[in-house]
């Protein structure tokens, strides 16, 4: 609830959030280079893929940030068509950049572990084109904002396409993997040989610190959003109001 | 003089403010109009008129306050005649009259009634792009007379209207009125007969947004 | 009231788009000549045809459903139709859901009639025209639908038409699918009828979800 | 150490690009942030001008 009242007002959350965001920006830092460093170093290699298997510790972690993101942006685009509130439409807005650029580390990273072990650059696997539609669907989004003339119009429309694409991501992961149903299953976390602590450990590690980091970020790009809204209101109010 | 009439819709307005981009265009807008009144906007341009019609007619959330428009305890039915008249180049005057009838559940009789008493019965037939500005005003016009609703909000009614025309749409207005209809409308040039007027530049323009709502980032 | 108001609005659209000015033939056009361009891409091989054809033709139809929707809601929104309608009472999701089914009737129906002869053309079985009519006449539904949120979304954008296939795309994954498989099932004799039930249920979800995302996108254009 | 052998060019580009990515996204997001002082202390800059004229 204290986190609530913050964000309750533009004011406030300008006045609180900068330490914030330098903390979680250099904490996220921080972990992703202790998690890179014990999944290059401490994690032994996997029985069955080798040594290709290291790229999982920072492939999978930007999966999940990838859908943490899109999730984040759906709660904050509701809560700025029910109770209209600015700084639920700058949330969104500044997540989105954050959450298209993990995707994009996730399409690739997988796309480089694909062809050591499936002999492939691109496989049109379930996962991956799940994550593939995702991408377009932060790109759509983006694009939206782009497009519109008033920040208001952007706002309500991007929130609509969110909560739409939101209630169609389940459809489309479940059509996707129908559709090719020789998708790897989840491996990692079955309990047989590799997923031992060795091997976990420095996955949610590097998890843990994609969290921050795009924690961090979205504060700074909600600020920046903010700054550059006043900047904006100031120059008109001295055309308006002379 | 107030006239109860058929309706008894009555219009209450408190403490109403809108925004525009970073100025408020009025804050503190309180009226009322009862049953048979002729309330008349009147304002430069930018002082608000065109978005105080859109609050009242739900098409504008307003910044704060309230609007309510209510008859016998319930919402009043209304029509907004916005600046854009809604005519559509490729269908003839008749055709877009008759599907406006039909679309407020009304006889094609009355859509013929309605383009002959706003004069346009000679350009029945004629597509919407051979009209002129002023015929495609007063087509958007005929819209009022297919549903009897009891309160009418019209943006600048007669502009574009020739004298004829003017002189038929204050007639229009008058009958509402006295049938206990209530007509908001706002005007430049010569006032509507018996009309309230409601001056919105007497009201602000109101200062800069309140930086301290949560609904502006200040 | 509400009934009346939808069904003035279906039928005005469909006289609209049956009263010439090409906004049927267009998107029939383009649907014929994408699947025609193909064999000269291809090559004109009878095999290769057969094993690629379901999936052009049903390519083909999601692209020419899209190419229509620019105007669906922009006309309105700009000669200020859209404010009488958001006006006068009629609540704008059930004008909303008239507009796009008036627009799938005349557009849509008349794409999934043209889709068995290019099934032809692109070597498909001809015992199984009549399936590939259903397929697409469903499936077309799935995709005016959910094509109509992208339209109502950038209504106020200018030459918004590629912003709506950047926007209405992923929501066509699902009938992408289970559509052409539909296809490709009718074409070996294989199953068929259990993907066309998803697509029915892609359909469905579309026409449901569609005119209230699209009614409070179209009320964000006119605020 | 780093005997990835067959595997080590994958393993390398993989972090390799996870890094430009998140340094990107960083050193965009702080060039954005700047941009936006910039601007917010321009647009008072000139108000306080406009404010000496009158």
């Amino acid at each position: 609830m204290a986190i609530m009242t913050v964000f309750a007002n533009p004011h406030r959350f300008m006045s609180v959030s900068r330490p914030f965001a330098w903390i979680f920006t250099v904490a996220g830092v921080a972990l992703i280079g202790v998690g890179v460093y014990m999944g290059l170093f401490l994690a032994p290699a996997d029985a069955r893929q080798g040594d290709a298997a290291r790229i999982m510790f920072v492939h999978v972690p930007s999966a999940w940030l990838s859908m943490f993101a899109f999730a984040f942006m759906a709660g904050a685009s509701l809560v700025s068509l029910v109770w209209r509130h600015a700084l639920a439409d700058v949330a969104a807005k500044s997540a989105a950049p954050c959450g298209a650029a993990f995707t994009a580390l996730c399409l690739t990273t997988g796309s480089i572990w694909g062809y050591p072990i499936w002999g492939t650059w691109w496989e049109w696997d379930g996962r991956m084109t799940s994550v593939l539609i995702l991408f377009f669907i932060y790109l759509g989004y983006i694009a939206l904002w782009q497009a519109m003339d008033t920040p208001q119009k952007a706002s309500r429309a991007a929130a609509v396409l969110c909560l739409v694409g939101a209630v169609n991501l389940p459809i489309i992961k479940f059509s996707v993997e129908w559709w090719n149903t020789l998708h790897q299953t989840a491996t990692f976390f079955t309990g047989d040989n590799n997923a031992t602590y060795g091997f976990k450990a420095p996955m949610y590690v590097v998890a843990l610190g994609y969290l921050s980091l795009f924690g961090g970020l979205t504060l700074f790009n909600m600020r920046a959003e903010i700054l550059l809204t006043r900047a904006e209101m100031r120059l008109q109010r001295r055309l308006a109001l002379g | 003089m107030t006239n109860a009439g058929r309706f008894g819709a009555v219009i209450t307005i408190d403490a109403l403010a809108a925004q525009r981009g970073v100025r408020m265009l009025f804050e503190g807008l309180s009226f009322r109009v009862e049953p048979g009144e002729v309330a008349e906007l009147r304002g430069p341009n930018g002082s608000g008129k065109t978005t105080l019609l859109r609050i009242m007619a739900g098409l504008t959330r307003p910044y704060a306050g309230s609007v309510s428009i209510e008859m016998d305890d319930q919402d009043a039915p209304r029509h907004y005649l916005g600046h854009a008249d809604g005519v559509k180049p490729n269908e003839t005057a008749l055709e877009q009259v008759c599907f406006w009838a039909r679309f407020f559940g009304q006889p094609e009789g009355a859509a013929h009634r309605a383009l002959e008493r706003m004069g346009l019965k000679s350009r029945a037939r004629v597509p919407g792009r051979g009209l002129s500005a002023g015929q495609r005003r007063r087509l958007a016009l005929t819209r009022l007379l297919l549903d009897d609703r009891p309160v009418w909000l019209l943006d600048e009614p007669v502009s574009a209207l020739d004298v004829e025309g003017r002189v038929c749409v204050e007639a229009l207005i008058a009958e509402h009125a006295s049938a206990g209809g209530i007509v908001v409308a706002a005007m430049h040039g010569p006032s509507l007969a018996g009309a309230r007027i409601v001056d919105l530049s007497a009201i602000g323009p109101g200062g800069p947004v309140s930086p301290s709502g949560a609904r502006t980032l200040g | 009231m509400i009934l009346s108001g939808a069904g003035a609005v279906f039928v005005r659209e469909l006289k609209q788009a049956w009263s010439g000015g090409g906004g049927v033939s267009l998107p029939l056009g383009f649907f014929a000549g994408a699947c025609s361009l193909t064999p000269l891409s291809l090559g004109p091989e009878a095999d290769l045809l057969r094993a690629a054809g379901p999936g052009v033709l049903w390519i083909a139809l999601a692209l020419s459903s899209l190419l229509p929707m620019e105007r669906l809601f922009q006309a309105d929104l700009e000669d200020g139709t859209l404010d009488a309608y958001a006006g006068s009472g009629v609540s704008l999701e059930w004008i909303v859901a008239a507009k796009t089914a008036a627009h799938w009737v005349s557009t849509g129906l008349p794409l999934a009639l043209i889709a068995p002869v290019l099934w032809i053309m692109l070597q498909g079985p001809v015992s199984s025209m009549f399936q590939v009519a259903i397929v697409s006449s469903i499936g077309s539904a799935a995709f005016f639908f959910f094509g109509a949120i992208g339209a109502a979304l950038t209504a106020g954008v200018r030459r918004g038409g590629l912003l709506i296939t950047l926007v209405a795309l992923p929501l066509y994954c699902p009938a992408m699918i289970f559509g052409s498989a539909a296809l490709y099932g009718a074409a070996s004799g294989g199953d068929w009828t259990s993907p066309l039930m998803l697509t029915s249920a892609a359909a469905l979800f579309a026409i449901a979800c569609s005119p209230f995302a699209s009614a409070s996108a179209l009320r964000a254009a006119i605020d | 150490m780093f005997d990835y052998d067959k595997y080590a060019p994958y393993v390398f580009w993989s972090y390799g690009i996870a890094a430009v990515v998140l340094t990107g996204v960083i050193v965009w997001t702080f060039v954005r942030v700047r941009a936006a002082h910039r601007a917010l202390a321009d647009a008072e800059d000139e108000t306080v001008e406009k404010g000496r004229e009158e």
